[in-house]
């Protein structure tokens, strides 16, 4: 079963071609590298198979649903997880309030949320010293790991996850490896944009070269997918 | 005639901004259409090149 | 009847967010209702602190002292899902727009509220002015801050992720709470008793205004934020 | 009106059509009638009270009338027609209905601001005021064309142009929710207005004076349809422009990485990775290292 299929997907941000025609198809329980250069479009692909972005031309399906109409974008939404640049926290909020928030926010249940909260926090290390920190007193390394601990309580079908070793410390970005691990060995799917190739490529993942917003065969030919 | 004065404010106001917003319009439109290739304008069909 | 209650929950989970960093934050409690207290106190100067004049016009200050104050409030809750990616992460949540768009509306309400019991107690001391009816009083300041509120928090997320929003949220708003500015003057007019009018009807005019703003606001928000 | 320009016009750069200049002579002729009717062939308004015997009315002013109330009129179907509009763009999001409503919107705000205008003129000296605060149709046609500016300052921001439209079209919705109180308000709020309430069923207004009026409306009518034609094809244009530079920007977009570039930043080489941004946003594709 295909996670994510892209027929000559066009993306515009503004009037900005950031997507030119992307075709590409992902299936489930894949781990996908994203690579390219500044400017390829990596973060805006991720984006438009979040349901973040209306498709301006071309096919676009993921989770089998059809990503022109409003309603099919926002139920693939709730059953997608992405890490972005930005930390998606509240930074006036603790941790343990922003985790909270965001897990009441999933649907669950008051009791479901705080299970998984701490069940999340302890996967990601994060102290129990921070949890009635507010965010804005985190080092990014804490804010990110956060975000990540989010992320992992709303249990994603996919992951999208832009850049995920930046601004981490070598424990963190073990962290994100085992991460990535066990959303594959749940059965997820993890699409994963990185300039930390070395690392990533520990993983076995399936590489995916971006240039002009399109899809490229990779220079070196090991792996790039028309 | 009585209030002159008013008749002619109202009237030339009107009238003038009308013609001024419509003049407009025709500049705007003919600087526009100088860019953009005749098959996105559908009212020239019927109208052919037989005013040239 | 489990739809119902999973909205309001989620209703009150956001108005319980909001509330919350201004408890944190205290930008409306530190900035703008200080700001609300200095405009009562320009109006003061501006009429020359003639007690007459400054009893006679006082509703009409309270509330353009209310509706300017509320713009910063608005603005101020408006910019929390603006900053940090937090807006992504709530299209990402699966909260329903209604639900966002109710919780802030409750959030804004609530710090109208103490907003406005402030300004009371200000046109009482600075104005010289004395309420003749209380319960009016109480139940018009309540109807036209939600419909302030209302209007407010659906133009709030309107004019965000736009160029120009701070100076497009005013110009996009007060127009539509003219009519409300209108209603809740003469309101406590008559609650304050500097003019005969039917303060009561007027609520009525007002209740209605809110409960239009507040239903086209929770189908529209959808359209807004959304998409 | 200038139709001057658009019947002499000589090249196919135009957005003129023969339609519309037919219309556009038409209603220059449309025009100059409803002129010498007003000014000319009706008589003032002068009437004679029953007991004293004395002249009273509108004199003269009441020709202001005639241009008035149609543009009243006018505004209340070119708001109506944006108000169709921006439903179209929720439900259906074609261009057509977004440029349909940013021209009746425009047009519509034109006509508003006359209506404020030449009433005004006309209050000054039937009612001897420029304006009447106590008056609610006075109050609530103003809160419309307050709205509306609004309106067409968040057409001109910059922003995602399907975000703006979208936005744009609920700020329509709202604002149109004004105009059965500006229409009703002289009904409603009797005592709260100087506006007569609608005297056009009764036909208290002599023969001549009614054929006038109603020719005022058709005229205006006409310049309506003529301004809002021209407008439309202007926004249709502005969003082909658009279009058309979309593709080609995607065109280009799809050949502007050269291998080499290509090559170093995918890591070929073993310097690469210092060639990156921490924050990649999408943005300056020539961010690599020179």
């Amino acid at each position: 079963m295909s996670v994510v299929e892209l027929r000559a997907a066009v993306a515009l941000l503004g009037r900005f071609p950031a997507l030119s025609g992307v075709d590409l198809t992902i299936h489930a329980g894949e781990t996908v590298l994203l690579r390219g250069p500044n400017g390829a479009g990596k973060t805006t692909l991720l984006h438009l198979c979040a349901g973040l972005l209306r498709p301006e031309s071309g096919g676009v399906r993921v989770l089998g649903h059809d990503l022109t109409g409003a309603a099919d974008r926002r139920s693939v939404r709730r059953r997608v997880a992405l890490l972005g640049h930005a930390t998606g926290l509240y930074d006036d909020l603790t941790v343990g309030e922003n985790l909270r928030f965001w897990a009441r926010a999933a649907g669950l249940s008051a009791a479901e949320a705080d299970r998984r909260t701490d069940e999340a926090r302890s996967r990601l290390e994060v102290p129990d010293r921070l949890v009635d920190q507010p965010v804005h007193t985190l080092s990014a390394g804490q804010r990110r790991r956060t975000s990540l601990a989010a992320l992992v309580v709303r249990r994603p079908e996919l992951w999208l996850l832009d850049e995920p070793h930046a601004g981490l410390d070598q424990t963190g970005r073990d962290l994100v490896d085992a991460l990535i691990g066990d959303a594959v060995a749940a059965g997820g799917t993890v699409v994963v944009s990185s300039h930390e190739l070395d690392r990533v490529a520990a993983l076995s993942p399936r590489t995916v070269t971006l240039a002009g917003g399109a899809v490229v065969d990779g220079p070196s030919g090991n792996g790039g997918i028309r | 005639m009585t209030h002159v004065g008013y008749l002619i404010a109202g009237w030339g106001i009107t009238m003038g901004t009308l013609a001024f917003y419509a003049v407009r319009l025709v500049r705007r439109g003919r600087e526009l259409s100088g860019r953009v290739p005749d098959a996105h304008r559908r009212w020239l069909e019927d109208q052919g090149s037989d005013d040239a | 009847m489990s739809v119902l209650r999973t909205v309001l929950g989620d209703i009150r989970l956001v108005a319980a967010r909001d509330l919350r960093i201004e408890v944190r934050s205290r930008v409306v409690l530190d900035q703008v209702l200080p700001f609300a207290v200095l405009v009562l106190v320009l109006f003061g100067f501006a009429l020359d602190a003639d007690h007459r004049t400054l009893r006679t016009f006082a509703p009409g200050l309270f509330w353009v002292t209310v509706l300017l104050s509320a713009l910063l409030a608005i603005g101020r809750s408006a910019s929390l899902d603006a900053t940090d990616g937090t807006g992504t992460s709530l299209r990402m949540s699966g909260l329903s727009p209604v639900a966002r768009y109710l919780g802030r509306t409750v959030a804004v309400l609530v710090q109208l509220l103490v907003l406005e019991v402030v300004l009371v107690g200000g046109i009482v001391v600075l104005y010289g002015v004395s309420v003749d009816d209380w319960l009016l009083l109480v139940v018009a300041g309540v109807v036209a801050g939600v419909a302030v509120a209302a209007a407010g928090t659906l133009y709030g997320a309107l004019a965000s992720g736009l160029g120009a929003r701070e100076t497009l949220l005013p110009i996009l708003v007060l127009p539509v709470l003219a009519p409300v500015l209108i209603g809740a003057t003469r309101a406590f007019d008559d609650a304050l008793g500097v003019a005969a009018v039917d303060g009561w009807a007027w609520t009525g005019l007002l209740a209605v205004a809110a409960l239009v703003l507040t239903v086209v606001g929770a189908s529209a928000h959808g359209a807004l934020v959304e998409d | 009106m200038a139709e001057e320009p658009t019947i002499t016009a000589s090249t196919r750069d135009t957005t003129g059509s023969r339609g519309s200049r037919l219309l556009g002579v038409a209603t220059l002729v449309g025009l100059a009638v409803l002129g010498v009717l007003a000014f000319v062939l009706t008589d003032p308004d002068v009437r004679i009270h029953p007991s004293t015997g004395d002249e009273f009315g509108q004199f003269d002013a009441v020709r202001m009338l005639y241009v008035h109330v149609p543009l009243a009129a006018m505004t209340y179907l070119a708001y109506g027609l944006c108000a169709v509009a921006s439903l179209g763009v929720l439900i259906r999001r074609t261009p057509w209905w977004d440029v349909t409503a940013h021209a009746a919107a425009e047009v519509g705000t034109v006509f508003c601001g006359l209506v404020l205008v030449t009433g005004s003129i006309w209050g000054r000296p039937v009612w001897n005021t420029w304006w009447e605060w106590g008056d609610v149709r006075l109050m609530t046609t103003l809160v419309l064309f307050l709205m509306f500016a609004g309106y067409l300052a968040l057409r001109r921001t910059t922003g995602d142009p399907r975000t703006v439209s979208r936005r744009a079209a609920v700020v329509a919705l709202i604002a149109v929710l004004d105009l059965p109180l500006v229409n009703r308000s002289v009904e409603w709020w009797e005592n709260r207005t100087l506006h007569q309430q609608s005297t056009l069923g009764e036909l208290k207004i002599e023969d001549l004076t009614l054929f006038t009026l109603m020719l005022g409306f058709l005229v205006l009518g006409m310049v309506l349809a003529w301004l809002l034609l021209h407008r439309f094809r202007v926004g249709w244009l502005e969003r082909a422009a658009l279009d058309h530079s979309v593709a080609a920007a995607i065109a280009e977009r799809r050949g502007e990485t050269p291998d080499e570039e290509l090559r170093r930043a995918v890591g070929d080489s073993p310097a690469a990775r210092e060639g990156f941004d921490e924050n990649d946003r999408d943005g300056d594709p020539e961010a690599g290292r020179p």
